[in-house]
């Protein structure tokens, strides 16, 4: 818990002085619905919008806090981003866009990345002048990335890339990419054949064609590689080396390494926010909230919710984990979207008539968040390998079940 | 509580009907395969105009209303069918309303109302039905007013989301008077742009605007003014549940068609998806609630049929609505879940059904709007008995 | 719709008499739980009783009443008995159990049994003297009758009989099993090395086990045959005509044929009933009945109900049934079975406290009926193919899918 | 609303519950492969005298009570690790009824009826609590009554179901004198066996009785009578519904083990039947649930021992109890399906907890009165934040 209680007199000061930066500077609202997380950017517009936003945060000194200062960081302790992350949360300021570099490519590089590889790309990644995304799934191999079929063949002084990625997350948007690729099909081991890029996007050969998500909206590319011609200078590690720095890279996703320059990547949706839209909502000319059925609801959905808070929790305290001891995360990962699914289509639900509105329309409740938010919420179900597949890792690998 | 209802199994389907289904499923075979629901889903025009044209030929427009003002006379349960066949291939068009329009003209209009309005109706002229003053299909107040004031009556008041205004000629709009309700029935050339703002809906095959009323002038003759009128008031949104849960169910099978299709050639880990009792039972369920969705459904239609609703009648509308929409929202959220990343895409069309279910969901009162009524049906009438 | 108004003057008229009849000779409450169904006869006492119930309704004239006089029949037309059944399920009075006899071996020797079957079995089937079995399913093998491998050898004038039949309905009460044995071992086919048998249970070598079910009550046995000799002339049919006459059987149990006798077998549990329960009942100090939550809950199992009802309906208007035409039956069944398990359960929640109590404790509502009849339901969704195993067979034939 | 409860994530295991919880577990790992609880089921004895004493033993019964009455003084939710591995063998004792009187005495009882009764509790005489005067959790009036005439007290009224009544040397049964709620303490001698009936519970590891009081002489020493009594039994009801949810939950993990076993060595068409998904998704959800219950509960003892009872905890207990309900019932339910032929049968293992999540549920609330409860708290206050 950090609370003030436990921080020193300078943190708390800090603490005060982020929010009152954030009280003054948080952006008003653009009249147009803001993305909840970095896969959801869709349009020039909120691209401009998001990138002015980080700009300001970054020049302001809220950003990459933790970075080395040589490199456009603060070169402070961590604890000063993570009370600055803490207060972003709680002003509700929209989030840092740029994640695949914040979060992901920003501290590989400095982790593992040459004295050249830091200078040329950390700044550009705070100041969002540099925009990354991610190269690592493909078509009909989803996560299975040890398949990855991306051809990329040394000619040179280059190498010559061929092949498809897909869901790549800013790809229309993106001047680097963190690029998986085969650069030894004969590898013994199919990992050991796995080279690792730091790719710019800018060079002839490299197309992305956006694709429409459920929602109408973009945010993600198929990514087409034509004998586009990456300098050797971008791989980064040894030929063969890549599924490592891979999954590296993946540590850094999951939140398991630190590092992250910070900011706000996801905003994550509580039933909270359900409650204060319900609010305002009527059924049979009384609040919604005085609905005995609702509330029934409304209160399964917040036990659910608290089940997963302290299973997190939990997690951490060894003696009340030995009950199949590694369930808890895969367990609660399952829980956590599908609850977050659920909640979601409760909250379109609940508003009446008013529900078959959506974005785009001034009338819709809240712009259409929800409708917006429940759609979008299929990309955790499905994305990273389905619900129903990670019932069978938790059925077989937890539980000892026989495989389907 | 009479036990009326629960033994009341009433489930009828005769010839006319029948050949009703069949024309409407073979019109609908055919706007399938021509692709036309999906060229529309962004188009200023709402639904195809040919389309809609083609529907009234086939003298759908006048199913419901009596032959002496152009009509086949047949029950308002007939549309059923009808609208089923349409949900089933996500086809929109205002049959719906203008039935609903043509049932209120019906039971409430006068002679002469009836003599002007009804022949309009059934030859094709769309009209729509604005009955709510805000979101809640519960609330029972009347907040738009039909006020008389120097020998001139006036409309005042907003009503959002009225399904398929934006191609209505005709509007008929609820009202109060010093407490009791009125339907003003208003042509869409006495409304201006600024009165009519066209609404975007999750459901891209739907069409609505939100109205605004700040004193429009109304004549005497067009107001619906009758006894009755509240009971029908009643009707009509039982009717409109009856109609909305109709199309849930045809769009229930859509969904079902098309995930079953998927799941029969879609491979994963060298195998067809569809081996997976991790969805292929879940399907089983979606087909077993539509199954019995249909049979509600039907059963709705058969007591709607006869004569004025009764309360049986009443419990089977709110039933087949209460199910439908249950049935599609979760239909349709399996549907996009197991067509996996594609099912992410606005290309699939499992983001049809999604759409659909929420606007089902939406239309009418959802189940648990209809649960709570069946409650006092069935469960407060017993203490009585 | 057999309602007053089709119905000619005399068919009214015996309706009125067995109605009045059934009002002046229904049973007292024995002060003992009746079963809803005959496979729920565990004792003697509760055997006693049904028996002398049976007898006494037979006697009356109410049984077996489009049988033919000579065997002890009504020889009437079979309406009659159909007038007679829905008056007694409208009184409630108690069910006839001897079930195998009155409608599955019954009609089976009407309709194919020899003049000497006729006149030794079927008035004891009537009277209750004679309790009949059924010995169709094995262990391991449940309800796939083809792989039976209790062997049937002829010996003489005998058959000597080895092997192990289960759930066999009132086993260790019953005189008489139909039988299905394996005559011929080594048959092309497999279903034609079967026999069937209207075997005697009182010859040595035959031994019954109860098996306690999970309501901690018997009405099933496991049944061992070790070397029983069965008469050759209990043969029904010729050697390897056993699989068709057990199929021609199950046609009786799934009502698909005419013939029974008569009577109620089993005792359907409805939401009135569960109304009527919770009528009484209280939560928070208020009748249940007016509990929100509660009332939803009501009215959901109603519309299932409702739904289950009108389905096997809609399954006599074809024009109704042009999508996936086979599905109705099939889909209705698993249906019924699952809706009924989750209206019991849901029965025992609104007890409140008493929901702990059980079959045997006089303060138990209903005795524990309710109770009982959640846990006995577990016969319907699991027996005759698993809920699962019928999911897999309406999404395999009737939609088509892929075999798990 | 105030947030507290929202953010407050509490859970604290110090080692001397660690230490509590593994001996337990020890404990109860040697009573599973006894058989003991099997043979108890029927038998006229209902637990087996020797566990109760061997647990009063390992000081189970003395751990809530402070140390200058013979107890260890640690807070009452260190109770919740016992209980919840004691549910995990399904062994059945009067451990939750007693600390709950000793909690009564703690908090309300005389000084002289702390020194006279929590020792005797403490060393592993079994006490009860009669609370009910029916069977509704959710009856706020008292109709037991406290009466004094001719300078005597006696008790008049019936109290149904009391837990480990047939065991229990001491009772303590709540009524009302004048409106005001009052515990009067019985010895079991005061008691003739016509006031006695015992109970057949659906569990039949279980034990209880229902109690006649028609006129008990009760002497002013027996009576509990305290400022802040009201407010001591509602955290009564609360720390039942938290045992209750300990056990539940180990239940629920015994249900589990017993069906991942079956289908991990079952058979059928030549597969493991734990193979088809149709099985194993539903078994994995089992697993996440009781994760989520063991959470909430482990939340709940940490605030239930800290001081005395407040909101935070009120919701916790509610909390763990709802899920924990809903999660053994269905888990037992799924445990007797997915044991197809063998789980109809009494001598499968699933029948122990089917039977048990039935009177776990009905037990201090089943989920729909806590989440009844958790709306006012959850919800109300909102509205006066």
């Amino acid at each position: 818990m950090t609370t003030a209680d436990t921080e020193t007199r300078e943190l708390q000061e800090f603490r005060r002085e982020v929010a009152d930066w954030l009280a003054a500077n948080k952006p008003e609202d653009p009249g147009f619905l803001l993305p909840q997380s970095f896969m959801e950017v869709g349009s020039e517009q909120v691209l401009d919008f998001l990138r002015e936003w980080q700009y300001k945060l970054w020049s302001a000194g809220y950003l990459g806090m933790a970075w080395p200062r040589e490199y456009g960081g603060g070169g402070r302790p961590a604890v000063y981003q993570t009370i600055a992350d803490a207060e972003m949360r709680k002003a509700r300021v929209p989030i840092c866009f740029n994640t695949i570099g914040l979060g992901w490519a920003g501290p590989l590089i400095i982790d593992i990345g040459s004295e050249e590889e830091k200078a040329r790309y950390l700044k550009g990644i705070l100041s969002a002048e540099d925009i990354w995304c991610q190269g690592f799934s493909e078509p009909d191999h989803g996560s299975d990335l040890g398949s990855a079929q991306t051809r990329a063949v040394r000619d040179g002084d280059d190498y010559l890339v061929n092949g498809t990625k897909i869901w790549t997350t800013l790809g229309n948007f993106a001047k680097y990419m963190i690029l998986l690729a085969r650069t030894d099909p004969n590898a013994e081991r199919r990992y050991d054949g796995l080279s690792y890029f730091l790719a710019p996007m800018t060079v002839p050969g490299i197309e992305t064609r956006p694709i429409q998500k459920i929602t109408g909206e973009y945010g993600f590319t198929e990514t087409f590689f034509t004998d586009a011609r990456i300098p050797a200078a971008c791989r980064m590690g040894e030929e063969g080396q890549g599924w490592k720095i891979a999954m590296r890279t993946l540590q850094y996703e999951r939140g398991a390494e630190a590092g992250a320059a910070g900011g706000i990547a996801i905003i994550p949706i509580s039933t909270q926010d359900l409650l204060a839209m319900a609010a305002d909502q009527q059924r049979d000319g009384q609040p919604v909230l005085q609905d005995p059925s609702s509330r029934d609801q409304l209160v399964q959905l917040m036990i659910e919710e608290k089940a997963i808070r302290l299973s997190d929790a939990r997690a951490d305290i060894p003696a009340l984990c030995t009950d199949y001891p590694f369930s808890l995360p895969l367990s609660n990962k399952l829980r956590t979207s599908e609850w977050s699914r659920r909640m979601r289509q409760y909250a379109v639900s609940l508003q009446g008539n008013a529900g078959s509105r959506y974005v785009g329309d001034a009338r819709a409740i809240e712009g259409g968040f929800w409708q917006r938010a429940y759609l979008n919420n299929f990309s955790v179900t499905i994305g990273g390998g389905t619900s129903q597949i990670q019932a069978n890792i938790v059925g077989e690998h937890i539980l000892g079940l026989p495989k389907s | 509580m009479s036990n009326s209802f629960l033994n009341n199994l009433g489930l009828e389907f005769n010839d006319e009907q029948a050949m009703l289904l069949e024309s409407a499923q073979q019109f609908c075979a055919d706007i399938r395969s021509s692709g036309v629901v999906r060229d529309c889903l962004l188009a200023e025009q709402p639904y195809p105009g040919e389309v809609w044209q083609q529907m009234v030929e086939l003298g759908w427009s006048g199913v419901s209303i009596a032959e002496e003002f152009g009509g086949s006379g047949l029950g308002i349960g007939s549309l059923v069918p009808v609208l089923e066949a349409c949900g089933k291939v996500m086809l929109s068009s205002p049959l719906a309303s203008t039935a609903l329009a043509a049932h209120l003209l019906t039971r409430c209009g006068s002679k002469q109302q009836k003599k002007s309005y009804l022949p309009r109706l059934a030859s094709g002229e769309a009209a729509c039905l604005a009955l709510l003053d805000n979101h809640d299909w519960g609330a029972e107040e009347i907040v738009t007013q039909l006020i008389k004031a120097d020998d001139q009556w006036r409309l005042h008041g907003s009503k959002p989301l009225v399904m398929d205004a934006p191609l209505a000629r005709l509007l008929f709009v609820l009202a109060q008077h010093n407490g009791e309700a009125r339907f003003v029935i208003l042509e869409r050339s006495q409304l201006d742009d600024g009165q009519f703002a066209p609404d975007t809906l999750i459901d891209q095959t739907k069409r609505s605007a939100s109205l605004e009323f700040t004193g429009t002038d109304v004549s005497t003759a067009q107001i619906i003014s009758h006894s009755e009128l509240a009971g029908v008031l009643q009707e009509l949104h039982l009717l409109g549940a009856l109609f909305t849960a109709a199309e849930a169910t045809g769009s229930a099978a859509f969904t079902l068609d098309t995930t079953v299709e998927y799941l029969k050639t879609r491979k994963q880990f060298g195998r067809l998806i569809g081996s997976f009792q991790a969805l292929k039972h879940p399907v089983v369920d979606i087909l077993n609630d539509l199954n019995h969705c249909r049979s509600l459904l039907y059963h709705a239609a058969t007591l709607c049929n006869q004569q004025s609703l009764n309360n049986d009648a009443e419990v089977a509308c709110r039933m087949a609505k209460a199910l439908a929409s249950d049935t599609l929202v979760n239909a349709a959220d399996r549907a996009v879940q197991f067509h996996g990343a594609m099912g992410f895409t606005y290309e699939c069309d499992a983001q049809l059904a999604i759409r659909r279910a929420q606007w089902s969901q939406a239309m009418f009162g959802d189940a648990a709007h209809h649960r709570k009524r069946l409650a006092a049906l069935l469960l407060d009438a017993r203490h009585e008995a």
